[in-house]
C-alpha cells in the first residue's frame, strides 16, 4: 500500500484505464500542456499524446456536447470540467442528453462518459466560484452521481465510472486533492452505489459524503472524547443512493445527522434527512439535522467564508441536538 | 483562409444518372411527403399528440444529402423536424409511425415520440428536442470517426433559428480547430417557428459565418435533389479527404406550420404558393418525364405504393401494442 | 369578479405592469408577432410597440443574460422562458448572475427581473421537454421563486414579482394556462411568500405547489366521501417559504402528504417534506410521504407519462398511508 | 455589408494633446502597474488569498478606452481581471485594495475580492468570474441605454480566450439584430491561462469575426495608450451615432501568470521580454520625454506618487475592520 494524495490517485485510475482501454480519453480546458489547472493530469499528455488528452477552448457547453456525442459513438470520454462552477453552461447536454440518450433512443444508445472535476467551495473565491451543485444531478435520473472522500475511493470510483456504461458525473473537491491516503499496489475497483462505513458507533449516524467526510471524522473523534460513539457513514455515490446501508445504520443509532456542504434547500442533505426521517420514522429517537452551508451565496473574505460552510462545531452541536444534550 | 463558394448553379442533366438512382430519390421523397400527410391526418385524428413538426417541401436536402453518404461509416443528426431523416436513411414507415402512435413497435419504443427518432444501426443518431442541442453532439460523433480512423464523415442538420445558439458557436470552433469531418447544414426554412430568418439575424447567408472559424462555406440549393446531392457529394469527399468541417446554408421552404398547432399566420399564402412551384418533387418528375426516364403512369404508382407504405404503417401503428407499464423504468440505465 | 384563465390572468399582469412602469419590458422567444408560444403575451405587441415587446432570437443564454444586464441598469425585464427545458441553457446567468449581482456588488446593485414560462410536464413531448425545474431553482439563495396555480395567484404573484426588487422566477403550467378562476375587477397583489389554504381540513395536510394544487383539491373532495378531512395548504411561493404556515397546518393535522412533480430527490417535496419531519418531530403521527414524479425521464407514451406523475390515485394512496388505513 | 478596419498605424504625435490628458493617461497606467506590484506583494504575504489575475502589460487597454468614455452616460464591464478597469474608472486605490483584503471597506464589503470590483456610481458594472459572462450582461446595459434613450455606450472588455464561448456569438447576434451600443474588446494577451490563443482557435484576428453578423470589426494596438484612443474614440462616436455595435481585436500582453499560481511555462523568457520593449508607459513615457512633455525628475515624481498611492491603499486595508460575521446575511436580497 502506498500513501498517495487525491489528486494522484484520480491520475493513477486516469492512466491505468486509458492503458487498458483505447477507447478512454480525456479532455477539458488546461488538461493537457498545463498538466491540469490542479495538476490531477499531470504528465498523461506525455504518456498518451495530444489524440488522448485534449486542451479544449473555454467553451463548457461545446466540448462537453462533443464528448455526449464521442459517447454514443463508441468512445470513453472522460471530461474534466475546471470547476462545477462552471458546468453550469454545459448542463444543457448533461440533462437533456448524456442523460436520456438512452432513453429516447429507447435503450439503443448508450453514453458511456465521465464527467468530473472539483465540486464546492474552495477559499477566497467568493460567490461564484464557491458553488457546491451535487443537488442539482442528483435529481436528475438517467445520470449516476459520486463524490469520494479518500485517495481509495477517488481512485476506485473513477475507475468504476470509466467502466460504468452510463454518464457518472464524480464530485472532486479542491481543498482535497492534497489529502493523503493509502492505495493499494494491486488494481481494484470501488463499485457505485455503495455506501462505506468510515467508523463505527453506536450513539448517532453522521450521514456524509465529498470533503465534509474530514470534518466528521474529527467531530466523532471530538465526540468520543465526550463519550459519544458517532458512526460515521460515507455515502460515497450519490446516486444510486445506498438506502440500506443508511438504514441500517439509523436502525442502530436511532440518531442522525445528515452533512452536506450544498446549500440547505431542496439539497442532497436534505432529502437524506427526509429518507431517514420516513424509512425509520418509528426508529428515530429525535429529528433528523442537517448540517449544511448557510443559506446565502459565499463571500470572498475568508472568516466569512468559514462561517457559512459545515465546521466540526456545527456538526457536534448538531450530535448534541439529537441527542437532546445541551 | 477558406473561401466559400456558390453553389452549383443547374445540376447536372439527369441522363448522367441511371434511371435507378434518379427513381431512388423520387421514391425517397414521395414516401416522405406521404407518410408526413398520413402523419398530419393522424395527429387530426388525435392518434398522434403533442409535437409534430413535419417535413413537407424539405424532402430534397435529406433525400439529396443521405443518398450522398456511406452510412456504413458516416453518421447523420438532426433536430426534432426528424421524420424526413429517418425514413431517408431507410429506416421503416412502420417504426417510425408506431414510434408517432408511442407504440413499443416504434423505433425508440414509444418512449420518444415524433421529435426522438433514432436507428443505431443505420447510423441515424436522432432527432433531438432542444434547439442546437445536436451540433455540439455531431461534433463528437465526428471527432469518434476521425479518432477511431473510420473516414466516416457527419451530417448534422440543424433550422436557421438554431444558428444562433452558443451551442453552434463553440461547436464550430472546436470542428475548426481539431479539424473534424462535420458537415454543419443549416435546413434554412425561412422561419424558426413564427420568426422570419430577417427578424433575429443581420444576414441572410449564413454561409458568410464560415471565414469566423476559417472554414468552407456553401450556398446551397435545398429544393432541387440533384444539385444538393452534387453539391453534398463534393463537401462529403472533402470533408472525408482533408478532415475539416464545412458549413452548408441550405436554402428550402417548409409548406406546413412549424408544428400542428401553428396557423402559420406570418406568411402568406402567395408565398407558400410561389415555393411550391419548385417544389423538389414536381421538379425531379419534370426532369425525369422530359428526359424520358419516367412517364406519368409510372409515377403515378410510385405515388400509390408510397401511399400505400404510410397507410400500411398507420394500420402497424394502429395494431402494435402498448407499452407495458413497467417498461416506464427501463430504457434508463445501460 | 371576472371567471379567466390563468393565461389572460398573467397578460392582464403584464399589461397592468407595462402602463404603470415604463421600465417594465417583455422578451422572448415569439411573445411578439406570434402572441407568444401559448399565448400569455396576446395583444401585447400591439399594445405597447416592439421597443417593449420583443422577439428574440433562439439563444435562451444570451437574451436571459442581456435581461439581467438591463435590469442592473435600471430597467425591469420579464424574461419568458418558452419551456423551463430550454432555461438550462440559460442557467448560468440566472445563478451566477442575477441571482448574485447583489452579493458581488457588495449591495451596490439590485437586480429587478422577472423570468417566467411553462415549467413541468405537458403531454405527448417525451423526456427533454416534460421536466420540473423548480428544485434548482429553489436551492439557490439569491433568486426568489413562486409557483401559482390559480388565476388569482398568477395575476398577484407575477404582479408582486415585477415589482420586486430582486430576481423573481415564476413557475407556469402549460396545462393550466387554461385553467379558469375569479379575478377581482381592481387591481390586488399576491405577496411573495405567502402561502394560501386552499381548503381547510383537520385530518392531514396536503402541501402543494403548481399544477397538482388541482389534483390535491380533488383528493380532499374524494377523501372527504369517506369522512377523511384533508387540508390544502398551496405553497405558492417555494423561496421564501412560509414555514410558519406549513407548521401551523401540521401542527393541527398531524399528518402530512406533499406533492410534488418533480422527481423525488433533491426535490422541493423532499425538502419541505424533511422541514416537516424536523420541525413537527413531536407533532408528527405518522412519517411524511412524499407523491412526486417516478424518478425516471419522461416517456412519451402518454398512458406511460401519466402513470409518471402524480396522480388523485396516488395523493389519496400517500394519505391512507400517514393515516394507517390499508 | 460592414467593413472590417485597420487599426490607426500611427497614433498623432503628442502635441496635438495637451500635457494634462497625457500626463493625466501616464498616471492612470502608472497607478495601476504599481497597485498590481502592491497587490502580487500582499498576495505572497497572504494577506489576499483566491485568485488574483493581474493586469500588468495591459494598462493602456483599460485607461486608453475609458478616457475616450464620457462615464456620466458609458458603462463598462469586465472580467476578473479587473482591478486596472477600476482603477481607470477612477476608483479609489483604498476601496479595491481593501476588497483584495477582504475587508468592509473594500468596494463590494469584502464580498466580492479580486474578481469583482463594482462602482454603480462610476458605471463600473464588474469584474466577472464566469469567463464570458459578461457579454451578455454588458449587451444588456448597451439595451438599458438604447431603451432609456440616453445615448450611453457600454465597452465590454474580455479576454481572447472568452471568444469562443456560446454567449459571446449570441451576444452579438442580439447586438447587431437590435442595433445595441456596445462595442466588444477582445483584450487578446495571447493566452487563455496557459493555452496559446492559436491552440483553440483557427483564427488570428478575432474581428473577422465581425462579418459574420454585418458588423464593424477592427484590430486595435493595444500596447500604445495614445493610439488606442484616438481608434476608440472613433469607435465609440460611431456607436454612439449610429448606435451599433463594433467588435474590437485589442492585441495586449500580460506580463504575469494567469492568476498568482502559475508560473507561466508555457512561453519563452524571450517572448515577455520583447514584449516588455514595447510598454505602454515606457512608449508614452519617450513620447512625452521626445515632446519635452515631461522630465525623467517629473515621470520619478508621479511613479513615486503611483508608489505611496498603493502602499497608502494597503495601509488603508490593513487598518480596516474585516466584516461582522453577521453581514454574512446582507447584500442578497434587495
Ligand atoms: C433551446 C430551445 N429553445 C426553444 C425551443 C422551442 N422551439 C422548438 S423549434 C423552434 C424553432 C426552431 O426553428 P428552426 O431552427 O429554424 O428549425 P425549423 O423548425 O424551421 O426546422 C423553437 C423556438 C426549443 N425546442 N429548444
Ligand atoms: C466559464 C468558465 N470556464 C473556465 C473558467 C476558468 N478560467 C478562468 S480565466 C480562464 C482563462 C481565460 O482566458 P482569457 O479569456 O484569454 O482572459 P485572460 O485571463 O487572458 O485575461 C479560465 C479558463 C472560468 N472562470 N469560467
Ligand atoms: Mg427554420
Ligand atoms: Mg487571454
Amino acid at each position: 500500500m502506498a500513501e498517495i494524495a487525491i489528486r494522484d490517485a484520480l491520475r493513477q485510475a486516469l492512466e491505468e484505464e486509458m492503458n487498458r482501454d483505447e477507447t478512454v480519453f480525456l479532455m477539458g480546458e488546461e488538461v493537457g500542456e498545463y498538466n491540469g489547472a490542479y495538476k490531477v493530469s499531470r504528465g498523461l499528455l506525455d504518456t498518451f499524446g495530444p489524440k488522448r488528452v485534449l486542451d479544449t477552448p473555454i467553451a463548457e457547453l461545446g466540448f462537453t456536447g462533443l464528448g455526449v456525442g464521442a459517447a454514443i459513438a463508441g468512445l470513453r470520454p472522460v471530461v474534466e470540467w475546471m470547476t462545477f462552477n462552471f458546468a453550469l453552461l454545459a448542463l444543457d447536454q448533461v440533462i437533456n442528453n448524456a442523460a436520456k440518450m438512452r432513453h429516447m433512443s429507447g435503450g439503443q444508445l448508450k453514453c458511456p462518459i465521465v464527467f468530473r472535476g472539483p465540486n464546492g467551495p474552495a477559499e477566497f473565491l467568493s460567490s461564484q466560484h464557491s458553488q457546491a451543485f451535487q443537488s442539482f444531478l442528483v435529481h436528475v435520473p438517467g445520470l449516476k452521481v459520486v463524490a469520494p472522500a479518500t485517495a481509495y475511493d477517488a481512485k476506485g470510483l473513477l475507475k468504476s465510472a470509466i467502466r460504468d456504461d452510463n454518464p457518472v458525473v464524480m464530485l472532486e473537491s479542491e481543498m482535497a486533492y492534497g489529502w493523503t491516503g493509502e492505495v493499494p499496489d494491486e488494481e481494484y475497483l470501488v463499485p457505485i452505489g455503495k455506501a462505506d462505513i468510515k467508523r463505527e458507533g453506536s450513539d448517532v449516524t453522521l450521514i456524509v459524503h465529498s470533503k465534509p467526510l474530514k470534518m466528521a471524522l474529527e467531530a466523532a473523534d471530538e465526540l468520543a472524547k465526550q463519550d459519544i460513539h458517532a458512526e460515521v457513514l460515507d455515502l460515497r455515490s450519490l446516486r444510486p443512493l445506498d438506502e440500506e446501508a443508511i438504514y441500517e445504520s439509523v436502525r442502530k443509532t436511532h440518531r442522525c445527522v445528515v452533512i452536506d456542504e450544498s446549500w440547505p434547500m431542496a439539497s442532497v442533505g436534505s432529502h437524506v434527512a427526509w429518507l431517514v426521517s420516513k424509512n425509520c420514522f418509528d426508529e428515530l429517537d429525535a429529528q433528523v439535522e442537517l448540517v449544511a452551508s448557510e443559506d446565502v451565496p459565499m463571500p470572498y473574505n475568508h472568516r466569512l467564508e468559514l462561517a457559512v460552510q459545515p465546521s466540526v462545531e456545527k456538526i457536534i452541536k448538531a450530535v448534541k441536538t439529537v441527542l437532546y444534550i445541551k | 483562409m477558406a473561401k466559400n463558394q456558390e453553389s452549383s448553379k443547374k445540376s447536372e442533366s439527369p441522363q448522367k444518372y441511371d434511371k435507378k438512382f434518379l427513381t431512388g430519390l423520387l421514391v425517397d421523397m414521395l414516401n416522405i411527403r406521404r407518410f408526413e400527410e398520413k402523419a398530419a391526418q393522424m395527429y387530426g385524428l388525435k392518434k398522434i399528440g403533442g409535437f409534430c413538426h413535419l417535413y413537407n417541401g424539405q424532402e430534397a436536402v435529406a433525400v439529396g444529402s443521405v443518398a450522398a453518404l456511406d452510412l456504413k461509416r458516416d453518421y447523420i443528426l438532426t433536430s426534432y423536424r426528424d421524420h424526413g431523416h429517418a425514413l431517408a436513411v431507410g429506416m421503416s414507415a412502420d417504426s417510425v409511425m408506431a414510434e408517432l402512435f408511442g407504440k413499443i413497435t416504434g423505433c425508440s419504443r414509444g418512449k420518444g415520440g415524433s421529435m426522438h427518432m433514432f436507428d443505431a444501426e443505420r447510423h441515424m443518431l436522432g432527432g433531438n428536442g432542444i434547439v442546437g442541442a445536436q451540433i455540439p453532439i455531431a461534433t463528437g460523433v465526428a471527432f469518434a470517426s476521425k479518432y477511431k480512423g473510420t473516414d466516416g464523415v457527419t451530417l448534422c442538420y440543424f433550422g436557421d433559428g438554431a444558428i444562433h445558439q452558443g451551442a453552434f458557436h463553440e461547436s464550430l470552433n472546436l470542428a475548426a480547430v481539431w479539424k473534424l469531418p462535420a458537415i454543419y447544414i443549416v435546413e434554412n426554412n425561412n422561419f424558426g417557428m413564427g420568426t422570419a430568418v430577417r427578424r433575429v439575424s443581420s444576414v441572410d447567408d449564413f454561409s458568410v459565418k464560415a471565414a469566423g472559424y476559417d472554414i468552407p462555406g456553401k450556398v446551397v440549393n435545398g429544393m432541387d435533389v440533384l444539385s444538393l446531392y452534387e453539391d453534398l457529394k463534393e463537401v462529403i469527399a472533402d470533408a472525408r479527404k482533408n478532415s475539416r468541417p464545412w458549413l452548408l446554408d441550405v436554402k428550402t421552404y417548409r409548406y406546413k406550420g412549424h408544428s400542428m398547432s401553428d396557423p402559420a399566420k406570418y406568411r402568406t399564402k402567395e408565398e407558400l404558393e410561389k415555393y411550391k412551384e419548385q417544389d423538389p418533387i414536381l421538379l425531379l418528375k419534370a426532369r425525369m418525364l422530359k428526359d424520358k426516364q419516367i412517364t406519368e403512369d409510372e409515377f403515378k404508382k410510385l405515388d400509390d405504393e408510397a401511399k400505400k407504405i404510410a397507410q400500411a404503417s398507420v394500420d402497424f401503428a394502429e395494431k402494435s401494442e402498448e407499452p407495458a407499464l413497467e417498461t416506464m423504468y427501463e430504457d434508463i440505465y445501460a
